[in-house]
């Protein structure tokens, strides 16, 4: 172990500098001034998650006037249709009026539910009915060739 | 009527060494003593060696940007340049990190044109001779690139797109096979970062399929503060190093009762508030202004710590539980049980943290057994006369009981094949 | 009936098969067509369109179909509405092993099993002369006095199964504290007439009571099942301590209530003693006693200070020689590795400046000396009133650890549970038996129950500790299954006691 | 049935609310119920049965799927098939009881019918209906072993030594009493309502207790997707409260579990998880319905993402 005992144990060094605090994205996001700062946070994180790990396009930050929250938008790729993501610790309740009130935006959206230890998990929600994929089966290559062609028309 | 003890399950595949159960020192030399940092109502750990050892010795904190142990690199996609093992980023994506390291010397208070010259001299490609001099160098080199994560404002680059701390290093070509050399650079690197990444994707059959780990474990090792610049907008594709403009350093987050455990019952972590640490009371105070339920989860926490599990709360999220808990650790076991906190006073009748209907017991009993877990109530018992006062020190805690409860949903009949008719 | 058929044949409802339908249906199929594999998408195709009609229609044939039964196969009974329970006119049927009671020299159905058998097509039941419709079954016999649909519908899935289902009484079952005993049951009879009258639930008319009562004489199944648990891995051991705690508590917590205030009272006054002698002791005039060290070869203690020990004990010179003997002074066997974990530990009767102390206070000074010098135990943990549970720079065997950090207590469901009130909301309904029991299964001797059931509704409450451990209480060692009905759906859920186990890894 | 044919992601929030066919379509099935017969209900233990095939045909036909709770009469001591009765959901009895088109018919008509002298009457005629019964399977069963014999005699005896076989039987044949064939019957039998007493019977209907705010969430929501041609049924077991299918549950899958919930109403993000989660590994998507401020119903559906 490459450690340095001595030196972390001393109680009355200063703590190292903080990468998040100088994150750059980090305090656009701040300076929404929303004032759920644990939301703030996971705003943050899913932004980084967005960004660093699944490398989405054009991601802001944006707030949400009527919820106070942060929202983000972006594109998972180039030429993609803009989405918008609201983060929320997982801690949380929330009605489907504030569900709504994100669809309005226009975008397709995801609900990214943030854990205490920040496992981030992303839920889609749509406007309306959604019919789900037929499951696999030779029983159903009729009604999948259908249900695709449907989902192309509404393209 | 007592539930069965299920054996927890061994995972199958094992890639990882364990180190030890909790992040304390078993001799009276070796002292170990790390530190947070409070911000935003969360409990990051920066220093990587710290990571290292919070992480490894006992499964504490996940980080921010990887599925479990911190292992993000700044790019996925990795390829041997003449001879050295080098993180490829696209022309578009190195700008942006310039812009970063921009935004973040402005912040600093340097003046633009400091900043432009300073971004000017980062992106000059680097020799390969150059390079390859900087990696003989070897570990004193590594040194100095761990101390600052951003470009200091004497001008001096520190090339550490590098992660996690010490252990990472410019590959030498002979990356797997020069075992020895590697080994002693890098003691605790994990060959597999990605190895548990689904933690439960053998049993669990996941909704959504699990493209990322398909992508090559071997491209996640750690790279050096150089990247290759990879430009095809000019039709043919060059190629060619450069320094790294920032170090997307990663931190590992703690749930707060993972954090309080730290402090309070190893006395191993200090958390930092801005630049004060805080003493015991002082963090139990402000957690539990964060969150209503604290003493609740934490009095839960506690206890399945105490008997040596590994309680994880990430993980749970994703089927709609407290926490999960493991036996030794998630690379090792299965989660054994799925738990959901409930506070109970005296006469044991529910104060409903999380109000339950059938409705909800149902999804939850379901998709437990769907994973072949089990769902544990965890219900903590308050006395009667516990009062506000005494909640506010963590010495409450041994006033508090615990009740474990299994749910179960029983068949009444084996052969009968659940109706397919849904 | 009839009478209707004849005056208004247009607006007459009639199920009524005529006898050559009666006839016909003697030969008809037993099997039930299988049912396709479903589509998932909804088209206009004709192919499909022709699919549903024939799931459709064999759908009907199947729900409309008549129960016809030969009359030489249906037990007859009738209905005592005044009693709510049904006597039967001709022999039983083999259902008689499992279900119905004699009484006054009569054979009895309950309500339920009544109406059971009037769905399997064994019973005929009749009402001022007039056989009952299984409509008139349902709507006669199902009540909040006796069984309510929910409770039917329960009973009536299980029964199907195979499952023997009788109604579970509380006053029939012996009490936790006769149980804890192993007392045998008691068979006096008055004694226990009188317990039933106390008896809240379910409430069955007295007459089935009395009825009831000539028949079920029964000695409690003594013998336990041997459980064939899987045994843990080697590491993993349930702590001794929480099943010393289980045992402790459950003796007290199953003692009279008379009983137990005077425990608890008790319990209080002599922690609370010993707490207010402690804080006037002078530690350092209590000097550490001398047992072990070798080279003082003494044998005698000195008798305590006077002012330690409660008033008017008076204690004498303790001569150490015979209790050496006693002592086993044999060398612990350790293996290598035990060994080593023996270094590791830190030893503090090594440490000489230990070893020069003389009493408590020099220790305490000391130890609080080398605090202030020891590193690694910042300020802002250790000199502030709550200090960790751990000290870093002490290190412990992991097992050991654990256990100095177990400050929360484990509990178990007996704890506490006899002090609570039954409630009428949360009642067991059923004892449940095996279908594999059924062959050697006796009325008057049903062995212990393969489960009991609390039947609740899916729109209700779920049940909450106090409901749990109320009803694991009324259980004993049997477990307790919530059978939840919604709608047509059953389904079936158990809340176990446990503790978890403890863990430990070198 | 237009709405099954609907495509799979039509938008149905409120500023599609103006969509005309789908008014339409509503309008016509709630016509359309004043044509249909009365269903007649039981009440066992307050729960609303349905008993008469017809009942269960007429509301079927309707889309309203109810659940079979009694024991099947052509093999009884099994869970998988059911039959008769068929208990209503509270929101099939709403809408039934709204649409005027059910009755309530109690045990009590039975007690009324059995007075004295009608009794007896009444008794006697189900001595004589089955004294008949007696006669003609009697004949029948006569005919039955007569035509066996032939079969079984045709090829190996003469025709006389067959004729005196018959006419022995002829003389000799009765048929025991216990070989009877009886009927256990399921439905009471009783009258049927014409559509005229529709008024009367509505008013004679059992008030019910339904105040609370999440039963009329509820069954605003059921009414709403009842009306897009979709069947439900109760989806406690998969932690909703309707599954919903886009034809007859007979030949289709569900395709989405219905919660209902106004739309202030705070639902904890952690339910939210479990139940998405649920929904994927049962291949259904998750739909959260409130009704909306203009009577519209306002539907989200939620799925896993791909994204881990």
């Amino acid at each position: 172990m490459s450690g340095d005992p001595d030196r972390a144990g001393e109680s009355g060094s200063p703590p190292p500098k903080n990468c998040i605090l100088q994150h750059p994205s980090y305090q656009l996001i701040r300076k929404l001034e929303v004032e759920d700062s644990a939301q703030v946070h996971a705003a943050f994180l899913v932004y980084m998650d967005l960004t660093e790990v699944r490398r989405w396009k054009e991601v802001s930050c944006v707030k949400s006037p009527e919820l106070q929250v942060v929202l983000l938008e972006g594109r998972e790729k180039e030429g993609t249709p803009i989405q918008s993501v609201l983060p929320l610790p997982v801690d949380r309740s929330l009605s489907h009026e504030s569900i709504r009130r994100v669809l309005d935006r226009g975008f397709p959206m995801l609900l990214c539910a943030v854990a205490s230890d920040s496992t981030l998990v992303y839920q889609r929600m749509t406007d309306g009915l959604v019919t789900p994929d037929p499951p696999v089966g030779p029983f159903q290559d009729v009604g999948r060739r259908q249900h695709r062609k449907r989902r192309r028309q509404q393209q | 009527m007592q539930a069965e003890f299920r054996a927890p399950r061994r995972r199958a595949r094992v890639q990882e060494e364990y180190e030890a159960p909790l992040p304390v020192s078993r001799v009276p030399e070796q002292r170990s003593h790390f530190r947070a940092q409070l911000i935003n109502q969360h409990v990051l750990v920066c220093h990587p060696d710290h990571i290292q050892k919070i992480h490894n010795q006992g499964f504490f904190g996940k980080g921010v940007l990887s599925r479990c142990r911190p292992n993000h690199s700044i790019s996925d996609q990795w390829e041997e340049h003449e001879g050295l093992f080098l993180p490829v980023v696209s022309q578009s994506r190195y700008e942006e990190l310039l812009r970063w390291a921009g935004a973040a010397l402005s912040a600093e208070g340097l003046d633009e044109e400091a900043v432009s010259q300073i971004l000017l001299g980062l992106s000059q490609p680097v020799e390969m001779e150059d390079l390859r001099k900087l990696v003989a160098k070897g570990e004193k080199e590594q040194k100095v690139e761990c101390e600052g994560a951003w470009p200091g404002l004497e001008g001096r680059v520190c090339p550490c797109a590098k992660w996690p701390g010490p252990e990472s290093e410019v590959m030498p070509e002979a990356k797997r096979s020069s075992s020895l050399d590697t080994q002693t650079l890098k003691p605790n690197h994990d060959p597999h970062p990605s190895s548990h990444q689904d933690s439960d994707s053998n049993l669990d059959p996941d909704p959504v399929s699990d493209s990322s780990s398909d992508s090559d474990p071997e491209s996640l090792v750690p790279g050096p503060g150089f990247v290759l610049v990879s430009d095809s907008d000019v039709g043919r594709e060059v190629k060619e190093v450069r320094r790294s403009p920032l170090s997307l350093s990663e931190n590992l987050q703690l749930s707060l009762e993972e954090a309080f455990f730290l402090v309070y019952s190893l006395g191993c972590l200090s958390v930092y508030l801005k630049k004060e640490p805080l003493s015991i009371i002082e963090l139990w105070q402000l957690f539990r202004s964060l969150r209503p339920d604290f003493v609740s989860s934490y009095a839960a926490y506690h206890h399945c710590r105490s008997r040596g599990w590994v309680p994880k709360g990430g993980a749970a999220a994703k089927y709609g539980v407290d926490f999960m808990l493991y036996r030794k650790g998630p690379p090792f076991y299965h989660a054994s049980y799925s738990v959901v906190i409930e506070r109970v006073d005296d006469a044991f009748r529910g104060l409903m943290l999380r109000p339950f209907s059938w409705r909800s017991l149902a999804a939850l009993s379901r998709i437990t057994a769907n994973v072949s877990k089990e769902l544990m109530l965890c219900y903590i018992i308050y006395p009667a006369d516990l009062s506000e006062a005494e909640l506010d020190s963590p010495e409450c805690l041994s006033r508090l009981k615990v009740q474990e409860v299994i749910v179960n949903r029983w068949v009444s009949s084996k052969e009968r094949a659940e109706q397919d008719d849904i | 009936m009839a009478d209707q058929k004849k005056t208004d044949p247009d607006v007459k409802f009639c199920e009524i098969l005529s006898p050559s339908e009666l006839f016909a249906a003697r030969s008809r199929s037993h099997k039930i067509p299988v049912r396709g594999q479903k589509d998932f998408f909804p088209s206009d195709s004709d192919e499909q369109r022709q699919r549903l009609e024939q799931s459709l229609n064999e759908h009907w044939s199947l729900i409309s179909e008549e129960r016809v039964e030969r009359l030489g196969n249906l037990v007859k009974a009738t209905w005592i509405p005044s009693e709510e329970i049904v006597e039967l006119q001709s022999p039983a049927g083999k259902f008689w092993q499992t279900m119905g009671f004699s009484a006054r020299g009569k054979q009895y159905l309950l309500p339920e099993e009544a109406l059971y058998l009037m769905e399997c097509g064994n019973l005929q039941v009749f009402y001022k002369d007039l056989p009952l419709p299984i409509q008139d079954g349902y709507e006669r016999f199902l009540t909040s006095n006796t069984i309510g649909l929910q409770q039917y519908q329960v009973f009536g899935h299980l029964k199907r199964l195979g499952y023997v289902v009788h109604r579970f009484d509380p006053s029939s079952e012996p009490s936790p504290y006769s149980r804890q005993l192993n007392l045998p049951q008691s068979r006096d009879r008055a004694g226990r007439q009188l317990k039933r009258k106390r008896s809240t639930s379910p409430s069955p008319s007295s007459s089935y009571i009395k009825a009831k009562e000539s028949t079920t004489d029964r000695m409690e199944e003594e013998s336990h099942e041997g459980e064939d648990r899987k045994h843990p891995e080697p590491h993993l051991t349930a702590s001794p301590e929480a099943s010393e705690v289980q045992t402790a508590t459950t003796s007290s917590a199953d003692e009279d209530g008379g009983r137990t205030w005077w425990m608890t009272d008790d319990l209080g006054e002599s922690s609370q003693s010993l707490t207010s002698g402690s804080s006037c002791w002078d530690f350092s005039s209590i000097h550490f006693p001398d047992l072990g060290s070798s080279e003082c070869h003494s044998s005698c203690l000195a008798c305590p200070d006077p002012s330690l020990l409660p008033g008017a004990l008076g204690v004498g010179v303790c001569d150490l020689a015979p209790w050496r003997q006693r002592i086993n002074l044999r060398k612990v066997k350790m293996s290598p590795k035990e060994h080593k974990r023996d270094e590791d530990n830190w030893n503090i009767n090594k440490d000489k400046e230990v070893r020069q102390c003389r009493n408590w206070a020099e220790y305490q000074q000391l130890m609080a000396r080398r605090q202030g010098r020891r590193k690694g135990r910042p300020a802002h943990l250790w000199n502030r009133e709550v200090t960790p549970l751990h000290d870093p720079t002490q290190p412990v065997p992991t097992g050991e650890l654990l256990d100095k950090i177990s400050v929360i207590k484990s509990s178990n469901l007996l704890e506490g549970a006899s002090r609570l009130e039954g409630s009428d909301d949360w009642r067991i309904c059923f004892n449940v038996y095996q279908p594999d029991t059924v062959a050697d299964f006796k009325k008057s001797n049903p062995g212990k129950p393969y489960s009991r059931m609390c039947v609740c509704s899916f729109e209700g409450p779920v049940p909450d500790l106090r409901v749990i451990k109320l009803l694991a209480f009324q259980s004993g060692d049997i477990p307790v299954v919530f059978a939840v009905v919604d709608h047509g759906d059953i389904s079936f859920y158990t809340f176990k006691d446990f503790q978890l186990p403890t863990d430990v890894y070198p | 049935q237009i709405w099954t044919r609907l495509p799979p992601k039509t938008k149905f929030s409120l500023k599609h609310s103006s969509d005309s066919s789908c008014e339409n379509t509503r309008v016509t099935q709630e016509e359309d119920w004043s044509s249909s017969p009365v269903v007649g209900v039981g009440l066992c233990d307050s729960a609303p049965l349905l008993w008469r095939v017809q009942d269960l045909r007429t509301v079927r036909s309707r889309g309203l799927v109810g659940a079979l709770l009694g024991s099947l009469a052509r093999t009884p001591r099994q869970n998988g098939r059911l039959g008769r009765p068929l208990l209503l959901l509270p929101e099939e009895e709403r809408l039934l009881s709204e649409c005027h088109a059910l009755t309530c018919r109690s045990p009590g008509e039975l007690t009324s019918r059995s007075a004295g002298a009608e009794l007896t009457q009444q008794v006697e005629q189900y001595e004589e209906e089955q004294q008949r019964s007696y006669e003609e399977q009697s004949v029948l069963a006569l005919e039955d072993r007569k035509s066996a014999l032939l079969r079984a005699m045709t090829s190996s005896h003469t025709d006389e030594a067959l004729r005196g076989r018959l006419e022995a039987f002829d003389q000799d044949f009765t048929l025991p009493r216990s070989a009877l064939a009886v009927q256990l019957s399921t439905a009471r039998a009783g009258l049927t309502y014409c559509s005229e007493a529709r008024a009367f019977l509505q008013a004679n209907w059992p008030i019910r207790a339904r105040n609370d705010r999440h039963s009329d969430v509820k069954y605003q929501v059921f009414r709403d997707l009842r009306g897009r041609g979709f069947y439900l049924t109760s989806a406690g077991k998969f932690g909703g409260d309707f599954l919903v299918y886009p034809g007859d549950p007979l030949r289709f899958h569900a395709h989405f579990i219905a919660i209902c919930q106004s739309l202030d109403q705070p639902v904890c993000l952690l339910d939210v998880l479990t139940v998405a989660r649920l929904g994927s590994n049962v291949k259904k998507t998750v739909l959260l319905c409130s009704p909306g401020t203009d009577g519209e119903v306002v539907y989200t559906s939620l799925q896993w993402s791909g994204m881990v």
